[in-house]
């Protein structure tokens, strides 16, 4: 079975990251997860500097879903390029390096400073983290924002550049064609919805930062239909997710016109998922009579539909 | 290690209070005094997340090697329920021993376990150690009443000094745990070294801190955070420390806890 | 307990009323539920002709969720008056009538024809329904569209008018904005979020129309958000729903900002629902020491957060 | 109605099938044969919808009057699984009984069930009812294999004559059950009338929709469409209908059926 994919210029073995966040900086994982079998890993969000993130809480379980207001708590990219890529590299694993700025130059200077590292795979532009006030989502909520910073990281780095979309937008397939303008090599999508929960009992948010992201099987299939819309307006390979927990959700994804695939919050409930995933495509495309994940991506049939 | 482990037994012990008996000898084998547990409480997507769960006891097999554990379960939503309900035969997802455990001490130091309802959880394993280590151990306890207070015998089978108190007064004395326990620090004399456990609600191991400090014994603390991952990919988790005179910093609890020195905690930060 | 409420000039002796699409015309409930007990009944969508509606499968079941695309089928607003509104009246329902137009001129035909039909209380004007070509979301997802469509309609008719939003745009307090300065009474929200679900061994869409609205718990965490977010930015009373299944659900949503709400999926899951959320309201308010539903609405407590 | 019915016991058949009994006086009651009932398997909201089932059987309690009804589950998905696994003693909510019954006819007609796989459900209630007013009845009943054919000693105890049929020969005829059942239409007389009643997979009831329109025998089909509600108010359950010479037009299979005329359904529009 062959199961790569070429997002652009990266090439990876299979179509399973890691989503960012949700994985820390990938070391924590490494004693129950051969990272080098995996696609890629996207790690943690990083800003130019360490951030102490908002007090908990932080998370929120809801209906097949779970909110989440981290604020990025993180150990800034120097601290991430000295201690974390040594032991990432060692581990074979093929490193997304989730950047998050406040402004256009941060994401630039992020850019720059990755750019030199040695084993960093590709770079996934955080414009879309619902959780924190300056930059970041505000960025993604506008098409010039969005146009804007991925044309300033492209022209800063040789390293495949990988806009990630908020689905907090009426229109997502315009951000993924203004991306693609601005010379993305890939999109992904979704990151989380913005959303609340309130504890009745003392009328307060559950969340410290009232707001979180929602995240998990409760937006699958909003995030299918995301992809899907943005699978027929550009020629950008996808990076879906949203959701996914089993090996029949990836392959939705990549039925709608997925190219890879992101899995989060599932990677909680079972941080063994990956083999698991591995196993039920490969299983899926034998019945199938298929050989290869890119013979499912954007095959979707409508007819008579 | 993550298990599929089939629960062997469910014992009721209240309308609130289980104890759940599981098939986990991989877990069982590494388990260490205050390690943890995230158990997934239903198949389908709600509840979603796993539960954390202290490791109450660790059971033996017929050969005398680690076959299972269980664990000591309080109802307080819907996993916990789901949990206080769970039908023997099923299985369920265990995924362990995670975390920091206790720090243990050696003769002639002694032991001192402050509990606090179902903070007893983390002290069956950690008593059995002290014990086999040869440390003198007492143990501190609270609950709201008396039908609240479970397994004294066995600890008392262990030869822990037992100190109980209940809210109303139904069983041992009537308040809280922390007033024994304070003049119990008072009379001692400070030699032989003394060090303290607790876990239980954070008003109580916040006053535990406070009588070790003022007493100058060491104290380590089980918190209870919610917790997405138990494995440090979430950052959910997370707890304020302050070390030395450093400054306060968030630290995950599920890996560099969920057992904590007392006195690094800022806990006026702490959820109560 | 007073659980009585205004919406403008709409009074309801409680905030509990019937989703539209989620209890049929309301007569088919009336064997099981005393109509005359609810808030009020939002009908089923009315077109001004009758309509076919989609061919099955028109549900499909998803995490916590559920999506539709009934396709409005409906016998048309005539019918509706002539068959339906004695039953209503008779039963003692607090009649809204939801209706839905392909042009800005249908939307205002109906409203004529209904403002003169005995027992209509109100019109709640869907312009959010995802799951028909023409028309109605059309009009939701861009402001201007819904302002004419909200001042047509408040020309022509003198009983409440109430604009049903779509959570599927950037920013829903913009519309609800917009829709205060058309002048309307209320606004309500959400309607679905438009979303698909793809069966992976036959490769094509689950719901015949290939995509549909998403409904039901899995939604509550955004919709909640958006309910806050009116709140905070409009001074119209707002009618709050999306996965309400319970009465802390309905009390979250107050404590948001939701003067009334509504319940439409999980009136399927349990059609005895309203019983259960009157007697949880009203517990929860001696509880707490209150004794008028409008003591909570709007209430959350952000202080520190 | 909807009730917390108590699950009284559950009958595993086969690793698929089952038989759940609830107690619900009120539902049983009131059921009339080809009506359903609405079940919600699981407590959380994940499966959220009710499922529909026939009513299997009306129990009787020991005062005779009824008590309760079965259910004839066959596991295809998540919330047949859960009352393929549900242990007694468990409260399912249970609203019914629901729909439009099958027309009973009096002696001299006699009456031809049809049943494929978990088609079965309906008829236990009909022959019962059937034979209570002294009518005649078959049951032409197919299956996958031996195995998967339940109950017919139940029929064959009330006097239904029996035609099996199984698609690996293993017992009765091998092949389809509308097999014999073409057979036996072409063989019977007009007189006297002959009422035909079918619920299985779509292709078995087109086909015996094709039949008894051939031989002009009135036939009625209980139908399986997907259901939100079973109660008219989401309008998910659609079949569409041309009754006469009308227009074709979408009605609720929930309130307008589950049993129709077979003449009525157009059949090229119904899912496989
Ligand atoms: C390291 C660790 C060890 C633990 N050991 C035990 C144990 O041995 N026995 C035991 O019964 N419980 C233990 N807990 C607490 C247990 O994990 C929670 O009670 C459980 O997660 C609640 O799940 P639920 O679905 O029942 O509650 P939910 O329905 O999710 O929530 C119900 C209420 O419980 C609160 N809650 C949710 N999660 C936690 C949490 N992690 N801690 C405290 N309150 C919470 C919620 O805020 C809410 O008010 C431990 C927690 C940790 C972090
Ligand atoms: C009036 C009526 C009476 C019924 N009586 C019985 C009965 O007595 N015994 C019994 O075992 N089943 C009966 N069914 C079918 C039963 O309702 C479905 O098998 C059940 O809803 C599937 O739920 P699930 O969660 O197991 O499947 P899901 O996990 O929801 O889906 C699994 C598969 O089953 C299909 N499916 C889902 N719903 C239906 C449906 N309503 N009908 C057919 N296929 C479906 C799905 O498309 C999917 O392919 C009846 C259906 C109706 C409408
Ligand atoms: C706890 C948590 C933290 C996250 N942090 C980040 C982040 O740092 N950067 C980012 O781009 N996305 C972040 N996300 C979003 C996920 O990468 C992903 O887009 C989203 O959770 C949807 O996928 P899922 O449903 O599989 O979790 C985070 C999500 C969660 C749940
Ligand atoms: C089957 C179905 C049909 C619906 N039909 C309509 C409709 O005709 N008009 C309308 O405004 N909203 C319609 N809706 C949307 C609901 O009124 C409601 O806005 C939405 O379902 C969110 O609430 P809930 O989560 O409580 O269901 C429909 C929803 C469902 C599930
Ligand atoms: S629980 Fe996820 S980092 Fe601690
Ligand atoms: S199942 Fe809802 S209308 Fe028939």
């Amino acid at each position: 079975m062959d199961l790569s994919v070429s997002l652009g210029p990266l090439r990876l073995k299979n179509p399973l990251i890691a989503a960012s966040g949700c994985f820390g900086y990938g070391v924590e994982y490494a004693d129950l997860v051969d990272l080098s079998t995996l696609g890629a890993v996207a790690v943690k969000g990083l800003f130019l500097e360490p951030r102490e993130g908002h007090p908990p809480p932080r998370i929120v379980e809801t209906p097949s879903g779970m909110l989440n207001a981290i604020g990025l708590q993180g150990i800034g990219v120097r601290r991430f390029v000295a201690e974390m890529m040594p032991d990432l590299r060692r581990l074979g694993a093929t490193v997304i390096v989730n950047i998050c700025g406040s402004t256009r130059d941060e994401y630039v200077e992020l850019a720059r400073i990755l750019s030199d590292v040695e084993g960093v795979a590709a770079l996934e532009l955080n414009i879309s983290c619902p959780n924190i006030k300056e930059g970041g989502i505000q960025f993604g909520c506008s098409l010039t924002g969005t146009h804007g910073v991925v044309s300033a990281v492209r022209k800063a780095t040789a390293l495949p550049v990988i806009p990630k979309l908020t689905p907090n937008v009426t229109d997502v397939a315009a951000f993924a064609r203004a991306a693609e303008e601005a010379g993305a090599d890939a999109v992904s999508l979704v990151n989380t919805f913005l959303a609340m929960a309130i504890d009745v009992e003392t009328r307060r948010p559950k969340l410290s930062n009232v707001m979180g992201g929602l995240s998990g099987p409760a937006i699958r299939p909003i995030a299918v239909r995301m992809v899907y819309e943005c699978f027929q307006s550009t020629r950008l390979p996808i990076v879906g997710m949203g959701g996914i927990a089993s090996a029949a959700d990836a392959l939705e994804f990549a039925i709608a016109g997925a190219t890879a695939v992101q899995v989060g919050t599932a990677n909680f409930v079972d941080p063994l998922i990956w083999t698991k995933l591995r196993a039920g495509i490969e299983d899926y495309l034998g019945r199938h009579g298929l050989t290869r994940w890119m013979d499912v991506v954007g095959t979707l049939d409508t007819a008579g539909r | 290690m993550d298990v599929e482990a089939v629960v062997r037994s469910n014992t009721r012990l209240s309308d609130d209070y289980n104890v759940v008996a599981l098939d986990a000898p991989a877990v069982a084998e590494r388990a260490r005094p205050g390690q943890f547990v995230m158990i997934k409480p239903a198949r389908g997507t709600d509840p979603l997340l796993r539960r954390p769960f202290s490791i109450f006891e660790v059971v033996t097999g017929s050969d005398g090697r680690p076959a299972g554990l269980t664990l000591l379960n309080k109802r307080v939503g819907v996993g916990t329920t789901l949990l206080y309900e769970v039908e023997p035969g099923r299985r369920v997802a265990c995924l362990g021993p995670l975390g920091r455990p206790f720090t243990l001490v050696d003769p002639p130091a002694e032991a001192w376990m402050v509990a606090g309802g179902v903070g007893l959880a983390p002290f069956a394993t950690l008593a059995a150690a002290l014990r086999a280590r040869g440390v003198r151990a007492a143990l501190f306890y609270g609950g709201r009443r008396n039908a609240d207070l479970f397994f004294t015998d066995r600890f008392a089978r262990l030869g822990v000094d037992l100190t109980l108190a209940t809210e109303d007064g139904s069983r041992g004395r009537r308040g809280l745990v922390t007033a024994p326990l304070a003049e119990a620090l008072a009379a001692r004399p400070a030699a032989p070294p003394l060090a303290l456990y607790a876990c239980g609600p954070t008003p109580m191991m916040r006053e535990v801190a406070r009588l070790a400090a003022a007493h100058g014994r060491r104290a380590e603390v089980s918190l209870e955070q919610v917790m997405g991952c138990g494995l440090g990919g979430c950052y959910s988790c997370v707890v304020r420390i302050r070390r030395g005179g450093g400054t306060p910093h968030f630290v995950r609890s599920c890996v560099e806890g969920p057992v904590f020195d007392a006195g690094d905690i800022v806990w006026e930060e702490l959820a109560p």
